[in-house]
């Protein structure tokens, strides 16, 4: 159905979810969102509740303690959904991956669908991380 | 300069022979260590005669077979004093300042969970920053578990 | 514990939540719009730091120093390299402190103006958000053009600097903050007469200022209650003793005044950077610096965007650190914090958790039960784990 | 009226009043003004922003609000399992419902509305109420508790800036002595002057009713995002989120098509200009007014709303009324 695919590649809705990052990561994401790039001309939106989200961009190594709750909002947030792994932390856990603490890296746990690399990575790296995630064929 | 001599002097009248050594590595900074018991007593005197009014910090290091315990206090923003004491590693218990220094109340939970000192009298010791299903009894920052081991009950959970 | 239906509802707040960039949970016990509670359970962002320091070499530490925490990681670097310098008693050249120092009050700005964005995104002034989130974007530019990166900019090593500010890149400088200046001054004034924010902001989470001393809070916190108390000028560390500043503080004790004491630290960095452009001296960047340190303690402290840093390095003549202990400014203010929010409207709890700033990411050590309710409880797993966000 | 021929007894419809009903003054042309609406909001909010807004899905990113719309129909439709699950399902549908069905009563293409009758302001006003019972059952059956909080919020605004909105929305009808919103569109037209010139006060609180009767940001209490997750909102999604949404847009339209109506001469052509298009004008003005409000303000906290409410905007509504009856707004 070309139109609901075009649908989806229009309006995807983001959900954020720091797992214990620096908040390099949020900062340079929430600055995606302001005039100097400004995500909505591609109709990304930033969602508050896991319910009305389709990407769930996740940022900072999960720490063990956190590991529940990013379960629990990855099975809040409806299907068909993506997961972004954001930042170094995100893909591998960065300078904390031998920490007694941290799980180090999302893809131990969830299927990622698009890895944004960089510490923490430039607005426009994530806004081409998400363009690449939308146009990827299913 | 003179400041940091002033306060040596009225550390050294406060803890007179509980005082083990007491040294000045650069201005503005004091480092003092004294017996094991005399801290509490002497807390009142330091916070009214030295006006050691913001406790910056406690910081616990496990020295073998003792943890010790810095107290970091700043005098209005400038020198930083700071008064340790060894307690032994088998029975660290310690009494609690949060009655005179209402903002200990974070740091001793911290040495509490961390290095499993416990502070009697402190309103609620309850587990803090570490995760809920971390096993009693394992205190990270204590040396004598190798990291390795630590990576590993950390991740099997 | 007790389940009955208990005339007050416990609203969770975290680790999800769109006014919290960082996971953070704190369950308030509300009793119709009124918080009679506050419960944060923290430890999401708990990486194990502090150990993580112990295997590392000094070198090494630095990286890791960099990433406790993203938006005042220069001061976290500055206090780290300071610590070691001091128990090597490394002499560090002039050029460098001023380098230090210049680097330390842009992120300051960039700091303050991302908190400037985010409190007025709490009361819904999405305008304002995105204004000073824009014109934030002419300092992170210019650190990026500086240092190669636009969060952690990797400019301190133990024993200075590892980049120059070229003349081109001070001229630069100079015309980005003439026009930030403008842009922070008209903020600045928009924030204070502003009907709506100011309904929202002034009178709220008041924090008196004995609480204040005595709870141990530090930074716009403390400086917003009319206390003067500033690591820069009471322990002047890198070229801050030759910069003449004075200590900015406010008697308002709410919301707004710590709003004020922000906006107008920005405006007093932008002349501190101006100043120590004009007076930068020349000179090589770094000292050498043996891998090994010999044994000894120091503390270093530093003052970071939010508050009083304080780092305790214990090295033992080894290439690692014995012992590192870092206790950010967010962990002072948290028992101010909790004393605020008792008291205070659900819909004030974001403006007031951002009052102080809060950087979870440095803080992440401690927890702080206050339940002023009479019967105490401890949660459970499960528990705690239902009453999150569902 | 219905300008049927004959009056019929069995008053079944003509093929002409079908297609009046189901596509030009009816649901197709809302439909499309509500995505319209929504677009010009959030353009106009983002250029306020000194941002673009959306730009890349049709031209100008005009079919944005569409694509949000048919993605939402796609995603999957979660409902909670402590839910009440018959409320939770019906309460997306009244509130997709209810502002189509009081659109009928505005004129939109000709001087009078689809279906006129006597009293169809306080028909009109009713909606509005019931909009609120709705948005409240919504946020209470979705048993979450930000969903609970939304909703009691929701509930509690309405108290306050219910009557002061029926009272400005009274005042022309009083100058216009008639309760029929077509005929007070008329009276405007046949004496040749707008109410918004003989009662700006009405005009104004009738503004600010309709910015909180919409949740925009001065008054967005009920979803404020920073606070309450998404408020009564939270846990809708799929399809139920995308009726939300489109509902929210149909009470755009409806809220400006209402204070075009009755201050601005609803939809008479002006000369050259047929009713259709002088219709559009107004309500475009109406709602960039509304979204200049909603991007110039911080969002009050609920106390101070409905203190604000009763203290200030309820006197002003009663003094316009008392100005009218002394003959000033005739």
């Amino acid at each position: 159905m070309s139109i609901r695919n075009w649908a989806r590649a229009k309006s995807p809705w983001l959900l954020h979810f720091n797992t214990g990052g620096c908040n390099g990561c949020d900062i340079e994401l929430v600055a995606a969102l302001t005039p100097t790039f400004d995500v909505e001309r591609f109709g990304i939106k930033l969602q508050g509740s896991p319910r009305h989200a389709d990407i769930l961009a996740v940022t900072g190594p999960v720490t063990v303690q956190i590991k529940d709750r990013l379960m629990r909002v990855y099975e809040q947030v409806p299907e068909p959904k993506k997961v972004v792994a954001i930042g170094a932390c995100a893909i591998s856990g960065a300078p904390f991956k031998d920490c007694y603490n941290v799980y180090g890296g999302i893809d131990t746990l969830l299927h990622v669908d698009a890895y944004v690399p960089g510490c923490p990575p430039k607005p426009e790296a994530i806004i081409d991380g998400l363009a690449k995630l939308i146009s990827k064929k299913e | 300069m003179e400041r940091d001599n002033e306060i040596t002097q009225n550390l050294q009248l406060i803890f007179s022979n509980k005082l083990i050594e007491i040294k000045n590595p650069r201005m503005r900074r004091i480092f003092a260590r004294v017996e094991m018991g005399s801290f509490k007593e002497a807390l009142p005197r330091l916070i009214s005669d030295v006006k050691l009014n913001h406790l910056v910090t406690i910081t616990g290091t496990d020295l073998g077979q003792e943890i010790e315990l810095l107290y970091h206090f700043t005098r209005d923003g400038s020198t930083v004093v700071t008064v340790g004491f060894k307690i032994p590693k088998d029975s660290p218990t310690v009494k609690t300042i949060t009655d005179l220094v209402p903002a200990a109340i974070l740091y001793e939970r911290e040495i509490h969970e961390m290095l499993g000192v416990n502070f009697e009298g402190h309103p609620n010791l309850a587990p803090l920053i570490l995760p809920e299903q971390w096993p009693e009894g394992i205190y990270p920052l204590r040396k004598d578990r190798k990291f390795e081991e630590l990576r590993e009950i950390g991740s099997k959970k | 514990m007790k389940m009955g239906y208990a005339s007050t509802i416990r609203v969770p707040f975290g680790p999800q939540h769109p006014a919290l960039k960082e996971p953070e949970n704190f369950i308030f016990e509300v009793d119709g719009d009124i918080v009679v509670g506050v419960t944060p359970r923290l430890g999401y962002v708990h990486r194990g730091a502090e150990k993580a320091f112990e295997i590392r070499t000094y070198v090494q530490n630095i990286y890791l120093a960099e990433r406790v925490c993203g938006i005042c990681s220069h001061a976290h670097t500055t206090c780290y390299v300071q610590a070691v310098e001091d128990i090597l008693g490394a002499q560090v050249p002039p050029r460098a402190k001023y380098i230090r120092t210049i680097i330390a009050e842009l992120e300051r700005l960039h700091s303050h103006s991302l908190w400037v964005g985010i409190a007025a995104h709490e009361v819904g002034f999405d305008t304002l958000f995105m204004y000073t989130w824009r014109d934030r974007e002419a300092i992170m530019s210019l650190l990026e053009e500086i240092s190669g990166n636009r969060v952690h900019y990797a400019m301190n090593t133990i024993g200075g600097v590892r980049r120059d500010i070229t003349s081109e890149g001070a001229s630069k400088i100079r015309s980005t903050l003439d026009a930030f200046e403008k842009r922070t001054k008209e903020y600045a004034k928009i924030m204070q007469t502003e009907r709506t924010f100011l309904k929202r902001a002034q009178g709220v989470g008041i924090l008196k200022k004995q609480d204040a001393i005595d709870l141990g809070a530090v930074g716009p916190t403390l400086r917003g209650s009319g206390v003067k108390n500033d690591v820069r000028a009471g322990d002047p560390y890198a070229a801050y003793g030759e910069i003449p500043f004075e200590v900015i503080s406010h008697e308002g004790c709410d919301v707004l005044c710590r709003t004020i004491v922000r906006c107008e630290e920005m405006l007093q960095s932008i002349d501190m950077v101006r100043f120590a452009l004009d007076h930068i001296p020349t000179g090589d960047l770094r000292v050498k610096v043996p891998p090994a340190v010999s044994a000894g303690e120091a503390v270093s402290r530093v003052e970071a965007p939010r508050g009083e840093l304080m780092h305790y390095a214990k090295s033992n003549g080894t290439t690692k650190v014995e012992r590192y202990k870092i206790r950010s400014p967010t962990l002072a203010n948290i028992p101010a914090l909790c004393k605020t929010l008792i008291g205070s409207h659900i819909a004030d709890i974001p403006l007031i958790l951002a009052g102080i700033d809060p950087c979870f990411s440095c803080m992440d050590r401690m927890a702080f039960i206050d339940s002023k309710t009479n019967e105490r409880w401890i949660w459970s797993m499960e528990e705690l784990k239902r009453k999150t966000v569902k | 009226m219905v300008d049927g021929g004959a009056e019929k007894e069995n008053c079944e419809m003509t093929p002409y009043e079908v297609f009046q009903l189901l596509v030009f003054p009816g649901l197709t042309l809302l439909f499309v003004l509500a995505f319209f609406y929504e677009w010009i909001d959030r353009k106009f909010f983002a250029r306020l922003q000194n941002r673009y807004g959306p730009l890349y899905t049709g031209p100008f990113g005009l079919f944005q609000p569409v694509a949000d719309f048919v993605k939402l129909l796609g995603k999957e439709d979660i409902v909670p399992l402590a839910c009440d699950k018959l409320v939770f399902a019906l309460t997306p549908i009244f509130y997709f419902a209810l502002p189509l069905t009081a659109l009928f009563v505005v004129p939109i293409s000709e001087s009078t509305g689809l279906i006129a009758f006597e009293g169809d302001l306080i028909f009109v006003m009713f909606i509005f109420t019931m909009l609120v019972v709705t948005v409240f059952l919504a946020g209470w059956s979705s048993a979450s508790r930000f969903g609970i909080i939304g909703g009691v919020r929701a509930a509690l605004e309405m108290l306050s800036y219910e009557i002061p909105l029926g009272l400005a929305m009274v005042g022309p009808a009083i100058a216009a002595g008639s309760l029929s919103i077509s005929a007070i569109a008329n009276w405007q037209s046949s004496h040749l002057v707008w109410s918004i010139f003989l009662q700006p006060i009405g005009f104004a609180v009738l503004i600010v009713g309709l910015l909180a009767e919409l949740e925009f940001v001065p008054f967005d209490i009920p979803e404020a995002d920073t606070e309450i997750v998404a408020g009564w909102r939270t846990e809708f999604s799929g399809r139920k989120l995308a009726l939300f949404k489109v509902g929210r847009d149909l009470e755009l339209v409806l809220a400006s098509a209402i204070v075009a109506a009755l201050y601005l001469g609803g939809a008479q052509a002006l000369g050259p200009i047929p009713a259709i298009v002088s219709f559009l004008i107004k309500t475009v003005i109406v709602v960039l007014l509304l979204t200049f409000l909603r991007a110039v303000f911080a969002r009050f906290r609920i106390d101070q709303m409905t203190a604000g409410m009763w203290k200030y905007l309820l006197p002003i509504a009663i003094f316009q009324i008392v100005l009218i009856q002394f003959g000033i707004g005739r």
